[in-house]
């Protein structure tokens, strides 16, 4: 065959893919809302009005105007708690998903590049792991540790670090037998430096896409703590404190659980969209 | 004698991500009953899609964009899927590149034989069985009756490839397309497959479409033979001729570029970078002409 | 199936089974807050303090706790409810059927919907219903197995669709003196229709939403590998052959496509389990995932070894089943 | 410059790993001697299977090899670490089969070209390496315009030229090229074999070339050898051998290649049907029947039949008192030499799978003893008429349970004569001629007939010998695994029989200075 066309950089097929576009698209509006909350919320979130209890949102007939989203039963806006909400949520993700992601890469990569007696004690502590339920964990430990901000990123990053070990290990074992690892041993490269400066850049596009997947792991682990009052205390927005409140009050105000599940499902809508088109994009660099 | 299969100026373009590959650039050619056609060229000349065109196996991708494909005096390169069924086994067979990849590896060598048997022959169970026993002595396996309850992965390569050449013949097509049948073997194995191929050809009077980039192969087992490159027909003739006084320089330049143990006197020249320029060329200028036409 | 291979499995689940009992026990050792505490009323003096102390153990050294409580274990004695003042083995074994019913149900549910997407996407591939089921997949699994639950319950209020119960396990207007406490068993077997009836209706929303998000993942896989197994040689020489469509996907591609979705499933299986802890609560559904959450807000430790180490062990069988499975899919697999 | 020898490696094989302990090992390279002088170029050819590609590997110590030794310059690199190795690294080389997987995908051509050099700091400065990588890749006939693509944007051949490059960048005295043509088309594949052999004449490389093409081989080197199953079975000059290959398999090989010649005959005269391996068998859950079972080799395969996982066995000996059962194990009372028991047991094991014809006796005499007579009338009576009569009793069984196995213990005597036991070498001799027939006649019913032909064994008839009896059992049973019809266990019988297929008068020469006392 002629001679082939140099393909697209790597970006460029990235900017050229919808689901990239919108994931990152959504993320990027989310993270400039988090930024700003302050100065982008109509009203401070926790101001309260008992003259506002249940506003409805801006479609009913008995909306006050300057709360679209209405307020709930302590008559504070929604739309400025679902802005602040935001701030966590966004938090959470992105601390918890590094957090679990480091821990279990480098587990990952030890267990996969070394095998031997390394692999066995790894493997087996995943397999412990694994044989926790992640949601009751979660809650114990947070429950063990106290609420707070700390104490639910660390809760998920110690129960998801498996995700990241189990992949990441198996991509490593992969890499390991390729020839390109023989040839930098031929070459005279050290242990240490073929792991680190030949299999890892070959195992990071996988990791960005499981990156952003845990993101919205992370996300929703969030939003079940808040949901059974484990995450942060009490007098900050949360989504999962909202939709918490609203489930008390869903025969009063149903508007009241449905806007903050929307945040949380277009959230990792989002997530999971920029996931798939990165891994989409990042994985055809070879494998024919 | 009228051709088993008659293949007049074919055209296909693979169309992918709005780029519009040109692949076949009309290509021709006859394969008789009872002959075995080799259809040789290196990788990227078209000769496998060739193949494919005519079994009807060509990827979605693949456009047919002029010519024709004519089967037993009809033609097939439009047919419909489920008239082309009724054509496929018994008309038609295939024998694959790859042993250890084109048996189902989660069903009994029995069962994959017997299917199409009973599909084709309205065969029942009991006399699918005894066929596809008598099959697998056919191809000159030692041990049919236990090889009918083995899978695939119990068997070794060599032995795979006998079970598809037995699954091929099953319902005695008119022709047989041979995909590189022997590329994936060791040289042993191989010699004995050729000689299988040919035997089961001969004893059936099947005719094969022999597709290979191996001209020793070629030497050994073909009738006749068509040299394709860039989808172009290059030259066509009995195999004795092609091999012994090629006409074309590109002919005459593969058999220079392939290494033989017996003259080890001759220096390997590589086809020159010029004749290949010269025939892309050549390839091209067809391409211009075609789409202004 | 090597007799072998499964036994290794096995044995190879009793460290994890240890290895979830010291996490357990450390985990629960270092809880702030003193649950006795919260047992007793403010009027309580020291002594009945120390009292109670002593009759839970809390009063010894870690290590002796630790001795007493593997001993423990290993007679199948997971201590008395600090809550609840019953035998910890007693309360969640009761409870236990409720939750497997569940589960199962929910595993049903999962199969049926994940796999009729996966079968329509292959069948009608590069066409509109290809896309619409990844679509649908993909929405469905963004949203987690809790808030499924409480979109369901916003959905029956909204609608006010009273025909569909959010709470509990069996109409407060049927009497049912059962005798185990797997409810849909047991009025199939006493031919108490009006119960499992019943039983059935008040499943239905829980089960969903546990399924929902497993069913997606199943579609996902089970169509991509089915797609995968479509463009293998063996299929190819199907359509050579001359096999029609949909005998290849069933005949060729179906089993070796399996292989793959078993596993997955597999271990999605256990988030599912594990999903029951919130979405009983949200559904007041009696069993032990319920129990679960009010026992850590009760700071319950004996109830909550009992109850993690009850779900480790349905994981652990989870995957045994899965290991399985293997040998019935894959022939390689049966030998060896 | 480089010399490897008795080069044996294992590696434990996880697909048969037991429920308890670490899995069994698998022979890969049976001791197998390399050498390569300065500028010479060596072919290593063997099909898939025959350890070619797990030697070179070894060669250049990416394997740690577990047995022999390998020398680089006089150096022993033997048992050297990683650590140890590196200074040494530049002066051997590697160019590997599969270009795409050889190179890292995420670095450009310049960036793996320039690796090594950096690696050694044989370049300082950005513009002496870009020069030197151009020099490079110029060298190799690709141009700058290369060097900034990743591996996938080039071509089959453009990408090995890549993997040249890189091995030529240190200025290497040996390069071990592993397939390095095989996945090419003929018009590259040319281009390489020429670019190698211009490299060979202007740097002075020495050359391991690895190739399942014999012509290939033959257009690049000056020595070569043929692998089979992890052992050289043939080595020396190109010349020689493409002219008069001694070993059977190497004329096979050369046979088998399809010149471009048109010749009727060649398809005519090929083998068409295959060779033992389709009748392998599993050992696991057979039911085999061992004779002579209560004594040394009979009692190895006992051992070794359960430790493979067989259903059942039984145990036959003249005398069954002296076996011991057990689940498995069945005693039966059987001596081959009376027609009426050989029967019963035929009835009595209806169920066999695998016989294993372990009975035969050995006076230890040579021809002119003085009860020779009576000697070799009970050697054949045992060694050729009983097991003839067991395997026509058991023919039918075979068949009848879908085919099996039947393994013959001869001995490597049995194949040239020595003197010092004369009568039981002809007695041994005749028994291998049956095997012949017998596997011929049985081929059709799909029995798979093995025999095995060791060296000395140690054993009550001759102790101290040379391979001890688990060993026998092992090989045996192994053979039985792969379908392989002939197998000499032992150093001394795989040496005799290589020399039979070598030089067979020069082996009986060889025998004859063994004569009796």
């Amino acid at each position: 065959m002629a001679e082939l066309a140099a393909p697209l950089p790597t970006w460029r097929r990235m900017a050229a893919n919808g689901r990239v576009l919108w994931g990152g698209g959504f993320l990027l509006f989310l993270a400039l809302v988090a930024l700003f909350a302050p100065l982008l919320a109509p009203h401070d979130p926790l101001e309260q009005d008992l003259m506002l209890q249940y506003v409805p949102p801006f479609w009913a007939e008995k909306a006050e105007p300057g709360f679209v989203f209405g307020a709930d039963n302590l008559g504070r806006d929604i739309l400025s708690r679902l802005i602040h909400g935001s701030r966590i949520a966004l938090t959470v993700a992105i601390v918890a998903a590094f957090a679990a992601g480091l821990l279990g890469t480098v587990l990952g990569l030890l267990a996969g590049y070394l095998g031997g007696w390394v692999d066995a004690v790894i493997s087996r502590l995943v397999d412990i792991w694994m044989a926790f339920p992640a949601v009751l964990l979660a809650i114990v430990l947070v429950a063990v540790l106290g609420t707070g901000l700390h104490s639910v990123i660390i809760a998920i990053a110690v129960i998801d670090w498996t995700r990241f070990c189990r992949v990441v290990r198996a991509e490593t074992m992969a890499q390991k037998e390729q020839d390109y690892v023989a040839s930098a041993v031929t070459i005279g490269l050290s242990r240490f430096r073929i792991l680190v400066r030949e299999v890892l850049p070959n195992v990071v596009p996988l990791l960005l896409v499981l990156l952003t997947l845990e993101m919205g792991i992370a996300v929703i682990v969030e939003t079940i703590l808040s949901y059974v009052g484990l995450s942060i205390a009490s007098d900050i927005p949360t989504w999962g404190g909202m939709i918490s409140a609203g489930r008390q009050y869903v025969h009063q105000a149903p508007w009241l659980l449905v806007l903050p599940i929307v945040c949380v499902v277009l959230t990792v809508l989002a997530l999971n969209a920029l996931g798939d088109g990165l891994k989409d994009t990042l994985d055809p660099v070879m494998r024919k | 004698m009228s051709a088993i299969l008659d293949i007049r100026d074919l055209h296909l373009d693979i169309v992918a991500s709005r780029r519009r590959n040109h692949i076949l650039r009309g290509v021709s050619l006859d394969v008789r009953p009872g002959e075995v056609h080799g259809l040789v060229g290196e990788s990227g000349a078209g000769k496998t899609m060739v193949g494919k065109v005519v079994l009807g196996i060509a990827p979605p991708t693949a456009q047919v964009t002029g010519g024709s494909v004519r089967f037993d005096g009809g033609e097939i390169t439009h047919m419909p899927d489920r008239a082309r069924r009724s054509l496929m086994g018994a008309g038609l067979a295939l024998i694959p590149q790859d042993p250890m990849t084109s048996l189902n590896p989660a069903r009994r060598i029995g069962d994959q034989i017997t299917d199409v048997l009973r599909l084709h022959l309205g065969m029942g169970a009991g006399e699918a069985g005894e066929r596809a026993l008598a099959l697998l002595r056919d191809v000159h396996i030692r041990n049919a009756g236990r090889v009918v309850r083995q899978y695939p992965h119990e068997l070794s390569g060599g032995m795979r490839q006998r079970v598809l050449i037995a699954i091929a013949f099953a319902c005695r097509p008119k022709l047989i397309v041979a995909d590189e049948p022997t590329t994936a073997l060791d040289v042993t194995v191989q010699r004995q497959v050729l000689r299988l191929i040919k035997e089961m050809q001969e004893n059936a009077g099947t005719a094969i479409l022999f597709v290979t980039h191996d001209l020793g192969v070629v030497a050994k087992i073909c009738d006749r033979v068509t040299v394709l490159q860039a989808g172009r027909v290059l030259e066509h003739g009995p195999a004795r001729r092609v091999i012994e006084e090629p006409e074309h320089p590109y002919t005459r330049a593969l058999m220079k570029a392939t290494p033989r143990y017996d003259r080890p006197g001759d220096l390997l020249e590589p086809v020159p970078p010029a004749l290949v320029d010269e025939l892309n060329a050549a390839a091209a200028a067809y391409d211009r002409e075609r789409a202004g036409a | 199936m090597s007799l072998g291979f499964l036994l290794r499995r096995l044995l190879l689940a009793i460290p994890t089974l240890v290895g979830v009992a010291v996490i357990v026990f450390v985990l629960l050792r270092i809880v702030p807050g003193d649950p006795i505490a919260m047992l007793i009323g403010p009027g309580a003096t020291p002594a009945d303090i120390q009292k109670l102390r002593e009759l839970y153990g809390l009063d010894r050294g870690l290590l002796d706790q630790f001795v007493l409580y593997v001993g423990d274990l290993i007679q199948g004695d997971f201590g008395v409810s600090i809550s609840l003042r019953q035998d910890v083995m007693e309360l969640v074994l009761g409870r236990l059927p409720i939750t497997l019913e569940l589960c199962l149900a929910a595993i049903v549910i999962a199969i049926l919907i994940g796999g009729t997407l996966a079968v329509a996407g292959v069948y009608w591939r590069g066409r509109w219903p290809e896309a619409g089921v990844d679509g649908v997949s993909g929405f469905i699994l963004a949203i987690p197995d809790f808030l499924w639950a409480l979109l369901f319950i916003l959905f029956v209020v909204i609608f006010a669709f009273s025909g569909l119960p959010i709470s509990g396990r069996l109409s407060h207007e049927i009497r049912f003196d059962a005798l185990t406490n797997f409810y849909l068993l047991e009025s199939l077997v006493r031919l108490r229709f009006d119960v499992f009836g019943s039983v059935l209706l008040h499943m239905l929303l829980p089960a969903l939403s546990l399924a929902l998000p497993l069913s997606a993942i199943i579609a996902r896989v089970l169509k991509s590998s089915l797609n995968e197994a479509m463009t293998q040689d063996y299929v190819l020489l199907a359509r050579v052959k001359g096999f029609s469509r949909i005998r290849i996907v069933a005949r060729e591609a179906l089993r070796n496509a399996l292989v793959p979705t078993v596993t997955l499933t597999g271990v999605q299986f256990t988030f599912l389990v594990g999903g029951t802890v919130l979405v009983e609560k949200i559904f007041s559904y009696p069993g032990i995932g319920n129990m679960a959450i009010d026992a850590v807000i009760n700071r319950d430790l004996p109830l909550i070894q009992g109850l993690v180490l009850t779900f480790a062990v349905l994981f652990i069988a989870v995957n045994l089943l899965v290991d399985m499975s293997y040998a019935v899919l894959n022939p390689r697999m049966r030998h060896g | 410059m480089l010399e490897a020898e008795d080069l044996r490696l294992s590696l434990p094989d996880y697909s048969r790993k037991p429920l308890f302990g670490p899995p069994p090992l698998v022979d890969i390279l049976k001791g197998v001697d390399v050498s390569v002088m300065p500028g010479e170029a060596l072919g290593i050819v063997g099909e898939s299977g025959s350890g070619k590609t797990t030697l070179g590997r070894t060669l250049v110590r990416l394997y740690k090899p577990t047995g022999g030794r390998i020398r680089l310059g006089g150096r022993d690199i033997t048992d050297l670490d990683e650590p140890a190795l590196r200074p040494l690294r530049p002066r051997f080389q590697m160019i590997f089969q599969d270009p795409q997987s050889s190179l890292n995908p995420r670095r450009t051509i310049r960036e793996i070209v320039a690796q090594p050099l950096h690696v050694y700091g044989m370049i300082t400065d950005r513009a002496a390496a870009r020069r030197r990588v151009d020099e490079l890749l110029e060298r190799v006939s690709l141009t700058a315009a290369h060097a900034d693509r990743y591996p996938h944007e080039l071509s089959g051949g453009q990408r090995q030229r890549v993997g040249i490059a890189r091995a030529i960048a240190l200025e290497p005295t040996l390069v071990v090229a592993d397939e390095i043509v095989s996945g090419l088309d003929v018009s590259s594949q040319a281009q390489i074999l020429a670019l190698l052999r211009e490299l060979r004449a202007d740097m002075g490389l020495a050359l391991i070339f690895i190739s399942h093409d014999l012509s290939v081989i033959r257009t690049v080197c000056d020595r070569v050898m043929v692998m089979l199953d992890g052992q050289a079975v043939e080595s020396g000059s190109c010349a020689q051998i493409f002219a008069e290959p001694k070993h059977a398999y190497t004329r096979r090989l050369l046979d088998a290649i399809p010149l471009p010649d048109v010749d009727p005959d060649w398809l005519r005269t090929a083998s068409i049907v295959e060779t033992g391996e389709d009748l392998r068998m599993n050992i696991k859950g057979s039911i085999a029947l061992v004779t002579g079972a209560n004594r040394g080799i009979g009692e190895a395969f006992v051992a070794e039949l359960l430790e493979r996982g067989v259903a059942k066995i039984y145990t036959a000996a003249r005398d069954p008192s002296s076996l011991t059962a057990s689940e498995k194990v069945v005693p039966v009372k059987l001596d081959v030499t009376i027609p009426g028991e050989v029967e019963a047991a035929a009835k009595q094991c209806g169920d066999v799978t695998l016989l294993i014809n372990n009975a035969g006796c050995n006076f230890n005499a040579p021809l002119f003893a003085e009860d020779a007579m009576a000697n070799a009338r009970t050697e054949i009576e045992v060694n050729y008429l009983g097991t003839l009569s067991m395997i026509r009793a058991f023919a039918p069984v075979l068949e009848a349970n879908g085919g099996g196995c039947i393994v013959n213990m001869l001995s490597i005597i049995g194949r040239v004569n020595l003197p010092a036991l004369g009568s039981y070498s002809a007695s041994k001799a005749a028994e291998y001629s049956m095997t012949q027939g017998v596997r011929a006649q049985l081929a059709g019913q799909g029995t798979l007939v093995v025999g095995v032909m060791p060296g000395t064994v140690d054993t009550r008839m001759t102790p101290g010998g040379e391979t001890k009896p688990p060993e026998v059992a092992t090989a045996a049973l192994d053979a039985v695994e792969a379908g392989q019809e002939d197998v000499y266990p032992g150093g001394m019988a795989q040496g005799v029989s290589q020399g039979l297929a070598a030089d067979a008068k020069a082996v009986e020469k060889e025998f004859a200075a063994y004569l009796p006392e």
